[in-house]
């Protein structure tokens, strides 16, 4: 599904934030990504759906050259990518379900299935009965909410969460990572960015762990920090 | 393009409007005010220009005939001249209506009966369609045979002519140069509000959404703040017209105030909504490209 | 104020522009655009209004001596016209003078030879300063037991004192609605400025900022874009005055183009600065108020 | 430092996101807020420095009534309490210094002062080397800790936390934990709401736990959850 090879990304500003980085995640699996704050862990994910473009290498989604794609096949990429943005990157003119529904919208999905889909989402993540706030009334957790109902709800190829559950408490996490692990039996690729140890170590998935903008290993079934369950040490 | 779409489009204009309403009232404020001026000025141009052709159609060419010819041939003149497609009218004057409007000219110190015989010979006063020809149509008048002299106030006609042709192009400068400044400050604000929402345009992309899905709102918008104003523009005029026009027509009554309304009313509203559009797809465009 | 603040301040006003440079170059054109607009109507109507002032001072009052009135006694006349204030100007204009005038505004065939003797009356031409004293000037020459007839073209002169008055209020009223709607546009503009960095406000605000300290730097930079405004602005008009008005003044050499011109620029830089600060002022103040 | 006596809010569209609180915390203590998402956390912190007002009920902070507090005064209330906002409120047109100092500035603090203030600040958070960037060219994590920056550069008397930790790995996470312990050790009395259930276990603090905009429990020397450190149960 992602093949990254041998690519770096070097901000305008100067700041390397990927290094060389190879990278190969097949259909239908489910990996983490982990690092240090600052290690390029979002930098990567831009990658993917083209916010950032690679300084070198090349990037390559479901067969498709990202780096080299015409702009004008950009929207089509990313309508087959989900994503929940660091910072939800919600609409803040557009309620809850207008922003969830947008994301059918653009697709050019039918208002009749619009209709479906939609309540669906929102409630899969436990948000329907605020469906009519706009994001500026919502908490942070229910903002994160919205953003990963939005994600969801086209039922996209593959599913790149960044930081998903930073806002939320642990039982929404649980839920929400469970309904990950739904969508990812049904066959997308799902790609989560994260620092929550607890999670990673109860899910015993591929864990790529980036530093420096270099990967540093990539475990399959493996727990946050190599080798260590989480019921073992904790830093500091 | 389906029902359900088609409704979800306009819900989305209308959304967008109304929840940036501060924001496009002062947009609509700014187009309504700009619009105004514009049709001020192409109010006053072109009262400016119908009392300018009045001013102009007064122009006279005085044609003195020559001493020996009868009333009759005199008379025979006024089809020749009448012929002529540039000539509007031309009135016989014979020695005693001649020597009577000398009088009205010159005051009731003229005194007549110093006079032996009357001075003046037969004449034709002629006005012309259009200013333009006066010399032309003088100089050919002279030619004729029963013609002593074909003459008109040239210098004064110079004049006439000289400013008129200034104050038209003046007019047209004017008019011009508010009509692009009414655009670039529509523009200018539709940028701003464009600008507002630079991180929701970026939002929509990241989300997949075409730049053509992304600018059709935008420009649905542009065009309603561009027409909205101008609505709003054009019943500040027509109030305007109702309350002053009607005064300034009862102290100038020499001046005609007849405007066509409608035609202008259009052209504002084809101005507003296309300024607008364009603002709108150039704004936008302007940040789809990042 | 310690020095450090104040470069603080400045550098915040610096930075807030530059990096809002196509926003704020958004804003500048705008305020630019109004102020080109302001500022070539203040000079048409200055213009004009030389210009109608010129073609007013043309007005003559003809005043004719009686008959038996002896030269002499006719050129004491000239001390008790030149004694009245309102009074510009007495010319002496004998019978012989006065045929001659007569022959040039009648054109030349105006037969002289046809005449036994001069019918004109001796006769003073007066100009008078300000056209509106015209009918009170005559009024008071009449009373002169050495004059027939004090005269002037009533029916002119009405005309033109009307036209000239309501010219007049109406370029006030344009100057003003041009004035206002400058500054409707310019703060709409700042406004609109103010209102993509809403969020900033709202954020300094939660940090502990006082209003005037979130003010300052926006009403700087609301003074610094209508200044700018105002500077390009003068900048184009002073192109234009230089690259057109000598064309103008050579096809209208009837026409004074003399107008004021540091006047006028200090006049739309206030103004410029003037609208900038207030707009900033009542914009931010909106938000502040959240 | 803090008393809330009967305090309510419900918002403009009708959500009650807080139901007859009552609470004190003393001067120099240092408090988790826990809960569910949406439980009404964000909203009890906003009321302490006024960015919403009580719909009922008494809000003293340092012996001021906030809620009737004129408003010329909020400022001044504002400057002595530093804020982690939950999304973090960078100023988006300042560098990471700028947005530093800029906490202090409104103070009135001498430029000397802020010259030597806010490098420590930002030391202490880890951000020395990114203190030209703009809040745009920075990851989550750093974003976050420039926002713990300006919230302690000025030694507030009250610092209020938001989720501080929500885009930090644990390294990070149990940096900047004890970097808050060591200002409350100062005497600055500090509340952080959270859903780190591995920070409140660890840390052992009073733990105060809303439920539906009611206080479900308050515990000195508590766990996230109730009686359960955190190598035990996880829900889910
Ligand atoms: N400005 C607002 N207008 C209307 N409702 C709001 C507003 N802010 C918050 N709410 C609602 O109030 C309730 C409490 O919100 P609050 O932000 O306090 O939750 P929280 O405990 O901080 O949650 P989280 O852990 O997700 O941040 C939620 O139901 C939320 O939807
Ligand atoms: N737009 C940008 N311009 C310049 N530098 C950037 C930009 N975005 C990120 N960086 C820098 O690139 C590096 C990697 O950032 P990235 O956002 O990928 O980190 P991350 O792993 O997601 O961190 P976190 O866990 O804190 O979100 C950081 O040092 C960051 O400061
Ligand atoms: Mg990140
Ligand atoms: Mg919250």
């Amino acid at each position: 599904m992602i093949k990254l090879r041998g690519v770096s990304l070097v901000y305008p500003n100067g700041t390397r934030a990927l290094d060389d980085v190879d990278l190969e995640i097949e259909k239908g699996s489910f990996v983490f990504l982990v690092g240090h704050s600052g290690t390029g862990k979002s930098s990567l994910l831009k990658l993917l759906y083209r916010e950032e473009f690679p300084s070198d290498g090349e990037v390559i989604v479901d067969g498709i050259r990202v780096d080299t794609l015409r702009r004008g096949k950009v929207p089509k990429l990313r309508r087959n990518i989900g994503v929940v943005f660091q910072d939800f990157k919600l609409l803040s003119h557009k309620t809850v379900w207008e922003n969830v529904a947008f994301a059918l919208q653009v697709t050019g999905t039918r208002t009749r299935d619009v209709m479906r889909m939609v309540p669906r989402a929102l409630d899969l993540v436990g948000l329907s009965h605020k469906s009519r706030m706009f994001p500026s009334e919502l908490s942070g957790g229910e903002q994160q909410r919205t953003a990963i109902a939005r994600a969801l709800v086209g039922n996209p190829k593959l599913l790149l969460c960044d930081e998903p559950t930073g806002n939320l408490d642990p039982s929404n996490t649980t839920e929400i990572m469970e309904l990950l692990q739904r969508v990812n039996l049904k066959g997308t690729t799902v790609v989560v960015a994260t620092h929550n140890q607890a999670v990673v170590d109860r899910m015993r998935r591929r864990v790529v762990r980036l530093e420096h903008g270099k990967i540093l290993h990539d475990d399959e079934r493996g727990y946050y920090f190599r080798g260590l369950g989480q019921t073992a040490v904790l830093p500091g | 393009m389906d029902w359900g779409k088609l409704r979800f489009f306009l819900g989305e204009v209308f959304a967008n409007f109304t929840r940036n309403a501060g924001m496009q009232f002062t947009a609509i404020g700014t187009v309504a005010v700009t619009i105004v001026l514009l049709g001020s000025f192409l109010y006053v141009r072109e009262t400016i220009q119908t009392f300018g052709t009045g001013v102009l159609s007064q122009i006279e060419i005085v044609v003195f005939l020559k001493d020996g010819v009868s009333d009759a041939k005199a008379k025979d003149l006024a089809a020749l001249l009448a012929a002529d497609p540039r000539v509007a009218k031309a009135t016989y004057v014979p020695k005693a209506a001649g020597i009577k409007r000398m009088q009205e000219v010159l005051g009731k110190d003229f005194d007549t009966s110093l006079l032996t015989s009357n001075p003046l010979p037969n004449a034709y006063h002629v006005r012309v369609k259009n200013a333009d020809d006066v010399p032309a149509v003088a100089k050919k008048i002279a030619r004729d045979p029963r013609v002593a002299k074909a003459d008109y106030a040239a210098d004064t006609v110079q004049k006439l002519l000289k400013t008129a042709a200034v104050l038209g192009r003046a007019g047209i400068a004017l008019i011009a140069l508010l009509s692009i400044s009414a655009a670039i400050v529509i523009a200018n604000t539709i940028r701003l509000t464009v600008f507002a929402r630079r991180r929701e345009i970026a939002i929509m992309q990241l989300v997949g959404a075409t730049n053509m899905y992304i600018r059709l709102p935008f420009i649905a918008e542009g065009m309603l703040a561009g027409v909205l104003g101008a609505a709003v523009a054009i019943g500040v005029l027509a109030l305007a017209q109702a309350q002053v026009v009607p005064k300034l027509a009862q102290t100038l009554a020499f001046v005609s105030f007849h405007v066509d309304a409608l035609t202008l009313c259009l052209e504002l509203l084809a101005v507003g909504a296309a300024v607008g559009i364009i603002a709108a797809w150039l704004s936008v465009g302007r940040y789809l490209r990042t």
